[in-house]
């Protein structure tokens, strides 16, 4: 091939800004959503956006957000993934953490061992059942969240004994200096996926399978262990989750963490990942978790009739969902 | 008045210009072919005269009147029909529904006349020389079955305008000659045909005039008997000396008579079949037959993608268990169907080039920029999403995926579906090289002529014949034509024991 | 297109007009269970004296609370089944409306003699405990308020419960401060009855202003994501009124804002008794069992309606959905919990002089060797159910 | 008789079928009366509204969409027919009015994600907030109440021995039929395959799919009113819990989530295999805390035995049966 052609060919660097303005382009919705509703909740009642609260805010998030950790795996693991069960695994891991730990520091990496070889396990069933048997992963984790209930109901026979460990109510509701734990924890996590998605190979390998999983098993790409592991992640994430979730209630209670199921999908999507698979960030899910909690706030914060609140709450997830997370035109 | 008319349209997906200021008229009763490399534009300005692609900028005119669609819908009741190689079969529908589902023939005006949809698909099935196919689901037919059923589909909507998108490249000889009688009866009757086509033997046997496109911009149009192959291949592209081999000198390769890849006795399942093959370094085999007599089988089958299989690899003994266990040992494969099994479209040009490398290999980074220079990839910078690339150059990529692996032995099959003249002849360029550099490549194909090419110039070279499952001729040398593949490729007597 | 659309709807229009037409039939006059003019369950005539099976349906099923409601269930169960009265007692838990009605049907299909029910609604499952009712079935309905005819209902003292702690909150404040309220699920019978209590004595404190509700759905996660909300958006809050599981959560709120805690009622688990006195004893906080043992009261009840006892009239209440249905035995609150017994405080005016006042020591006591979750409970005895019907006339 | 058979065989509901009548015959020893005819109308009757609401579904899940918003609708038409009735509407003109009510909740679905794009299960999880929104507005408390001739037609039987609640599964399936013997009935099952290729093929996908939310508010909305027939009063959180069990229903009865496969009747079976296995559970006595467990792992396994089933019908093949290669060498 002739040089004359290369030349022609290679196209010039974008400019470094423009290399930031696209990086940052995903984000931009829900950073305006954020700063809307801070504006909005600081009309409706001052103090709204005070330092404290927007802390506050976003400590409530980083619970969501975890949940969140499994649901963008799953989701950018493309096929159809998504985990239903991620409420009743994280309420599961309250429980099974109260019931193990006996409410004791010392008990602590001993809950932790079995938390996460039961989130190992659930993991791997989900993961075999929808990577070998096909069945849809919606139906699967479905299927998986009453299997999973029953299970933590059966076994503290719906009253858990023990509590919360000093140690996670500190990580729940304590600080360091002025910050508190929950949004270094947050921040943590953020840092950490977006590295484990960005630089090691699972994560590398998980866009890939995400995108396209035929040509990722054509590619010589361990499909079925890429999937299996991710699987296994989110349900280790979700009982560990539980923990987080029980240090920062302080108690354990049946089905705790039921709500997170959906809400965690909704913040997937307004963070910007498709759920077709192969593309999104943990950065965006956990502002999505943001906006969420954030909307809630709001509307808490402005006091209505319960009824009113929830239709309000659809409303207003269905303008979000409509100003920036539709899918593509049919005609191009 | 000319029957069509575009004017400056342009088009471009992000920063890639697919169209750009396009101006070809087209008369009545008019069969024209269009002629253009890989992004030359001819599927996008298919699809904008369908109705399913909007374009940026410029104008259409049918019949003198501003030509204004939203949908394919609409355009379809204008009678402007697209038939295209991304067959818009639907699978679970059977043969009779998908014919009619653009205009499905009612009863009382809301219900569906059923009777009526037979009758209308069995007329046309008849005329296509498929009505034993009536009442199958589409997912049970043969492509080449579904590329006939694409076909009648776009019939039966009686098209005043045609766009035929090449949609005769896995058809078979017979079926190619029905298909051909069928346009010159359409164009007899006043319609407009555009012939969008990579195989010259077909342009020349039934167009009037061929259009040449190249990098988004309509070259010229020509009355088909001004030109010839070699004038329109050299409008097509920048080197036109490279083509097909034909007037390529023969490479040397080095000699080498040591065995790299031996498979013994490896059954094909579907066949129940046992086929050996002994490959030496620096082979180029080609893999020839009738469509579906077990080439694809054998090539995956060997890749490990059909179960466990046993071979002998650079003197080792080896059991694949996986594909990611082939890929390991150095086997390479290289698929035509790139939507599915190529590219992963919403990921960067960058990370689908290290797809092997560094997530199935784990190994240190390629030198991204020099691999897809050296291919001629038009890209504009790697972090891009791959999709934004036209399917040659996406193709081209996914090539430089698996050579920039060095791999010992590379399995394609049908690498060159649907890509353009100019980016077929790179392919086998390369493919020549990397058995110079000591691998084997086996090439399946299912276009005789293209084997031939990439084939015949190479001393270290076969091709091996497939018919129901097993090989039945192998062709070297001088022997090495495209008469004595189809004639190995036929059912005889002595040859099928049934 | 538009054609399209026109015959569309209008298919839609006919349709609806012709189930309208269908469920306008009004085809059967049917025999509407029993003609007698009595309450069937304050009549209910014996057919034996012991071997009784009986459904028990909790038609929710889903926190700490009811876990140790239906245990309670067993427990009494197990006693009964030794002296032979009773032969099976089935305990089916469900979710929702549906599932309640259709285990419902599954005990009359299966022929149970008495069906006891914690109804997840107030009003959808009038249908089928008519249906049980018609087929001679005793139906006695458990803790949660229904006023369905023909029932004995064993009812939670939901207004007594919310009333005294109201009453308790005001006086702590002295009647004037900033407080808020988190309640329960929006829709639920028991959280109506106890807001409407809140609502009635708050209003004899004009000075107590309420900042604003939310609901926490019982659930400690979303009580305290709503404190946090109050807390972050009201820089003063002298006073919350949180009901019983919700306690913690707002206390983890209150610590995580590092604010200092606020009066607040409180939740009745021995957990956080202990919390109470061993980490936060300067703590203002009081708190009432909501009764977990109301349903194995309810059993009790039911076996000696089986037997053909007969309630004495000042038994019976009015019912707290329906005043002119009498037809309610109120499972009182056991207990009002303070830090140091406070028997004859203002809240305990006029309140049944069965509720024991009686001390958070008192009160960490009667829980020794009981978990966390576990809720201070009371049962009534065979005793303090047979007082409540008349004697035996043989 | 042999093609009758692999037809059978073949039959997407046919796996459902098996599992139902698996059930049974475990059912029939355990329960007693199992095949009475107070048994069966009992088990109609608190089965229809679910039977009928996995229909709905089932428009939907054929289309490539989801409904997650059915719930909300079965509790908005409920009270809404009880709170017109309370105000003196005849009760005819409230139930119109009420699936009225179910309809415009599907034509805002249709319109969110037909015309404007969204996803469907966003979609529909923010529509079921504003349904379920504006039943616990109109009605924040349980209550309220519906003729009770109505009730006692709902719960008896129509004509001679034919339960009612099968009107409401007759009245429902037939909108199926009319449904399939349209043009649309064709156009939904090519939707469900490849949007994408069906709307290149001329046919206004997104009308298709405004039609199928409709039919499924609709649908939902029939559901409600035999719910009602059940219940006899309104309860603004009774729909609750139908939305993931109509999933499931459709699921085990085969009806792909992917779209395009799957029919009406499997998500009938897939209904009735859920009220078997609930009866199943209330009938045995299983220790109260290990019911959730073992309705769990039940329904799982119906999930698990449908899919080994279908997928057994597929051996050949290592490809996803709805993608068939083009232009690929193999048959």
């Amino acid at each position: 091939m002739s040089m004359e052609m290369n030349i022609e060919k290679s196209a010039p660097k974008p400019s470094s800004t423009k290399m930031i303005r696209n990086k940052l382009k995903p984000y931009i919705p829900s950073l305006s959503i954020i700063v809307l509703l801070l504006i909005l909740g600081q009309i409706l009642s001052p103090g709204f956006a005070s330092l404290g609260n927007i802390g506050t805010i976003v400590s409530i998030s980083t619970v969501l957000a975890i949940a969140a950790i499994a649901q963008t795996l799953i989701i950018i693991s493309g096929n159809e993934g998504i985990d239903l069960s991620i409420g009743a695994v994280m309420s599961m891991g309250a429980l099974l953490g109260a019931v193990l730990s006996k409410g004791m520091n010392t008990e602590i990496w001993y809950t932790v061992l079995i938390l996460i070889g039961i989130g190992i396990i659930i993991g791997l069933i989900n993961g075999i059942a929808i990577q070998f048997i096909n069945i849809p992963p919606l139906v699967m984790t479905l299927g998986m969240t009453s299997v999973v209930n029953g299970f933590a109901l059966a076994y503290t026979k719906g009253l858990p004994s023990g509590g919360a460990p000093e140690i996670l109510v500190k990580l729940g509701i304590g600080h360091l200096g002025p910050i508190r734990w929950m949004l270094i924890l947050g921040i943590v996590l953020i840092i950490a996926l977006e590295l484990v998605l960005r630089k090691t190979r699972y994560g590398k390998t998980l866009y890939l399978v995400g995108s396209n999983r035929m040509a990722a098993i054509i590619s010589g790409i361990s499909v079925n262990k890429t999937v299996l592991l991710t699987y296994v992640i989110a349900s280790v994430a979700g009982t560990l989750g539980g923990l987080v979730l029980l240090g920062y209630v302080g108690s354990a209670q049946l089905e705790m963490g039921k709500d997170y199921a959906l809400l965690s999908i909704a913040a997937v999507v307004i963070g910007g990942t498709s759920l077709t698979g192969g593309q999104g960030t943990y950065l965006g899910s956990a502002l999505g978790s943001v906006v969420l909690v954030l909307l809630t706030s709001v509307l808490v914060a402005v006091g209505m009739p319960p009824g009113v609140r929830v239709l309000l709450q659809g409303l207003i997830l269905l303008l979000i969902l409509l100003i920036y997370s539709r899918e593509p035109k049919l005609r191009q | 008045m000319p029957l069509f008319e575009c004017k400056h349209i342009s088009k471009t997906y992000g920063s890639v210009v697919a169209i750009q200021e396009a101006s070809f008229s087209l008369e009545k009763g008019e069969i024209r072919a269009v002629l253009g490399g890989n992004g030359s534009g001819k599927s996008t300005l298919a699809k904008i005269i369908g109705g399913a692609v909007k374009p940026d900028a410029g104008e259409l005119y049918f019949k003198g009147k501003p030509f204004e669609v939203n949908s394919p819908s609409q355009a379809k009741k204008l009678k402007v029909i697209i038939t295209s190689q991304e067959l818009s079969l639907l699978t679970n529908l059977t043969v009779e529904e998908n014919l009619v589902l653009p205009s499905i023939p009612r009863k009382g005006r809301l219900f569906i006349d059923k009777n009526a949809m037979k009758a209308k698909a069995s007329a046309i099935l008849e005329k296509i020389g498929l009505s034993s196919e009536l009442g199958v689901l589409v997912e049970d037919l043969p492509a080449n079955k579904q590329f006939m059923v694409e076909f009648a589909k776009s019939l039966l909507q009686e098209p005043e305008i045609l766009v035929i998108d090449e949609i005769t490249s896995a058809l078979f000889r017979q079926e190619v000659e029905i298909f051909k009688n069928i346009v010159r009866e359409l164009s007899a009757k006043g319609c407009g045909i555009l012939f969008i086509s990579h195989r010259m033997s077909e342009i020349f046997s039934i167009c009037d005039s061929v259009t040449v496109m190249r990098n988004g911009s309509v070259i010229d149009t020509f009355p088909i008997s001004e030109v010839n192959e070699d004038m329109l291949v050299g409008m097509l592209t920048a080197y036109k000396e490279n083509i097909g081999g034909q007037t390529k000198e023969n490479r040397a390769i080095e000699q080498s008579d040591r065995v790299l890849l031996s498979v013994k006795d490896m059954t094909l399942k579907r066949f129940g079949t046992r086929v050996s093959l002994d490959a030496k370094q620096g082979e180029v085999i080609g893999i020839a037959g009738l469509q579906g007599q077990g080439q694809s089988d054998f090539v995956r089958t060997l890749y490990g993608l059909n179960g466990h299989v046993h071979i002998r690899l650079d003197d080792k003994e080896l059991q694949i268990d996986s594909v990611h266990k082939s890929v390991q040992e150095g086997l390479a494969f290289l698929s035509g169907d790139r939507e599915r099994e190529g590219t992963f479209s919403v990921r960067s040009i960058a990370e689908n080039l290290e797809a092997v490398n560094s997530s199935a290999l784990s190994r240190k980074a390629l030198n991204q920029k020099r691999l897809l220079d050296s291919y001629g990839v038009k890209y504009d910078n790697a972090s891009q999403q791959i999709r934004n690339l036209s399917g040659g150059n996406q193709q081209k990529v996914v090539i430089a995926r698996w050579t920039g692996t060095n791999p010992k032995v590379l399995i394609a099959d049908d690498p060159t579906k649907g890509i353009d003249v100019q980016a077929r002849g790179d392919v086998h360029e390369i493919f020549g090289d990397l058995a110079a550099s000591g691998s084997v490549v086996i090439m399946v194909s299912s276009d005789d002529e293209e084997l031939v090419h990439l084939t015949k110039p190479l001393k270290n070279s076969r091709i091996m014949v497939m018919y129901d499952g097993k090989f039945v001729k192998t062709l070297m040398g001088e022997d090495i034509t495209v008469h004595n593949i189809i004639s190995a490729s036929l059912p005889r007597e002595g040859v099928v024991g049934k | 297109m538009k054609r399209k659309i026109t015959v569309f709807l209008s298919l839609l229009v006919i349709l609806t007009l012709l189930l309208s037409a269908c469920s306008s039939n009004k085809s059967t006059t049917g025999s509407q269970s029993n003609g007698q003019s009595g309450n069937f369950a304050l009549e209910y005539k014996s057919k034996k004296k012991d071997g009784f099976i009986i459904g028990f349906s909790n038609g929710y099923f889903g926190n700490t609370w009811r876990s140790q409601y239906v245990d309670g269930v067993k427990r009494v169960t197990a006693e009964l089944k030794k002296e032979g009265i009773v032969k099976e007692v089935n305990v089916q838990n469900t979710n929702g409306v549906p599932a309640q009605i259709a285990a419902v049907e599954s005990f009359i299909n299966s022929g149970v003699d008495a069906i006891v029910i914690n109804p997840v609604s107030s009003s959808s499952l009038a249908p089928v405990v008519a249906k049980a009712i018609s087929k001679g079935i005793l139906v006695v309905v458990s803790e949660s308020g229904a006023d369905y005819p023909n029932t004995v209902v064993v009812g939670g003292d939901n207004a007594g419960f919310w009333r005294i702690q109201t009453k308790w909150l005001a006086e702590q404040l002295k009647g004037k401060g900033d407080i808020v309220e988190i309640n329960g699920i929006a829709g639920n019978v028991s959280d109506e009855l106890r807001t409407r209590e809140s609502k009635d004595i708050l209003k004899k404190y004009p000075d107590i202003k309420v900042l604003g509700s939310a609901p926490g759905g019982w659930d400690p996660t979303k009580g305290q994501q709503a404190m946090s909300n109050f807390l972050s958006t009201h820089s003063k809050i002298d006073g919350v009124l949180v009901q019983d599981q919700m306690a913690g959560g707002v206390i983890q709120a209150f610590e995580a804002a590092k604010r200092p805690l606020p009066v607040m009622t409180g939740d009745f688990t021995y957990g956080f008794l202990r919390m109470w006195k061993d980490k936060y004893p300067d703590l203002n906080t009081m708190t009432i069992p909501y009764n977990t043992g109301i349903g194995a009261n309810s059993i009790r009840v039911a076996v000696k309606l089986l037997q053909g006892n007969k309630l004495k009239p000042e038994s019976l209440s009015p019912n707290p959905l329906k005043k002119e249905l009498k037809n309610t035995i109120i499972s009182t609150v056991p207990y009002v919990i303070t830090k140091e017994a406070q028997p004859d405080a203002p809240w305990m005016e006029g309140e049944d002089s069965k509720i024991k006042a009686i001390g958070l020591d008192e009160a960490v006591k009667m829980g020794e060797g009981k978990g966390e979750s576990i809720a201070v409970e009371s049962i009534w005895t065979e005793e303090e159910v047979d007082q409540m019907f008349n004697k035996p006339a043989n | 008789m042999n093609t009758f058979k692999r037809k059978l065989l073949n039959w997407s509901s046919f796996p459902s079928l098996v599992l139902i009548i698996a059930l049974s015959v475990i059912n029939s020893f355990l329960i007693p009366h199992f095949f009475s005819m107070s048994y069966i109308s009992s088990f109609l009757t608190s089965y229809t509204p679910l039977i009928i609401v996995a229909m709905a579904q089932t428009f939907v899940l054929l289309g490539r969409g989801i409904d997650l918003s059915v719930g909300g609708i079965i509790s908005l038409v409920n009270v809404i027919v009880v709170t017109l009735f309370g105000q003196g509407w005849s009760f005819p003109s409230a139930i119109a009015v009420g699936i009225l009510a179910g309809i415009i909740i599907g034509v805002l679905n249709g319109i969110v994600i037909g015309f404007l794009r969204v996803t469907p299960l966003l979609a529909t999880l923010a529509t079921t907030s504003v349904a379920a929104g504006a039943a616990l507005w109109i009605m924040p408390f349980p209550g309220g109440s519906v003729p009770i001739e109505y009730v006692m037609w709902y719960q008896s039987n129509v004509i001679g021995f034919l339960p009612t609640p099968l009107l409401f599964i007759i009245i429902s399936i037939l909108i199926w039929f009319i449904w399939k013997a349209t043009p649309a009935g064709l156009q939904l099952y090519s939707m469900g395959r490849d949007i994408q290729k069906t709307y290149v093929s001329g046919v206004p996908v997104v009308w298709i799919q405004f039609y199928t939310y409709v039919s499924s508010g609709f649908i939902s909305a029939i559901a409600a009113i035999a719910l009602t027939g059940n219940t006899g009063a309104g309860d603004p959180l009774v729909g609750n819990t139908y939305t993931l069990f109509a999933v499931a229903a459709a699921v085990i009865g085969s009806v792909s989530l992917m779209g395009g496969s799957g029919d009406i009747f499997g998500a009938i079976f897939g209904a009735v295999f859920l009220g078997l296995a609930f009866s199943l559970i209330y009938a045995i006595q299983i220790p109260s805390t290990y019911q959730d467990l073992t309705s769990g792992v039940i329904v799982l396994l119906g999930i698990i035995g449908a899919s080994l089933m279908k997928k057994r019908k597929r051996t050949f093949s290592f490809k996803p049966s709805h993608i068939k290669p083009i232009g690929g060498n193999q048959p």
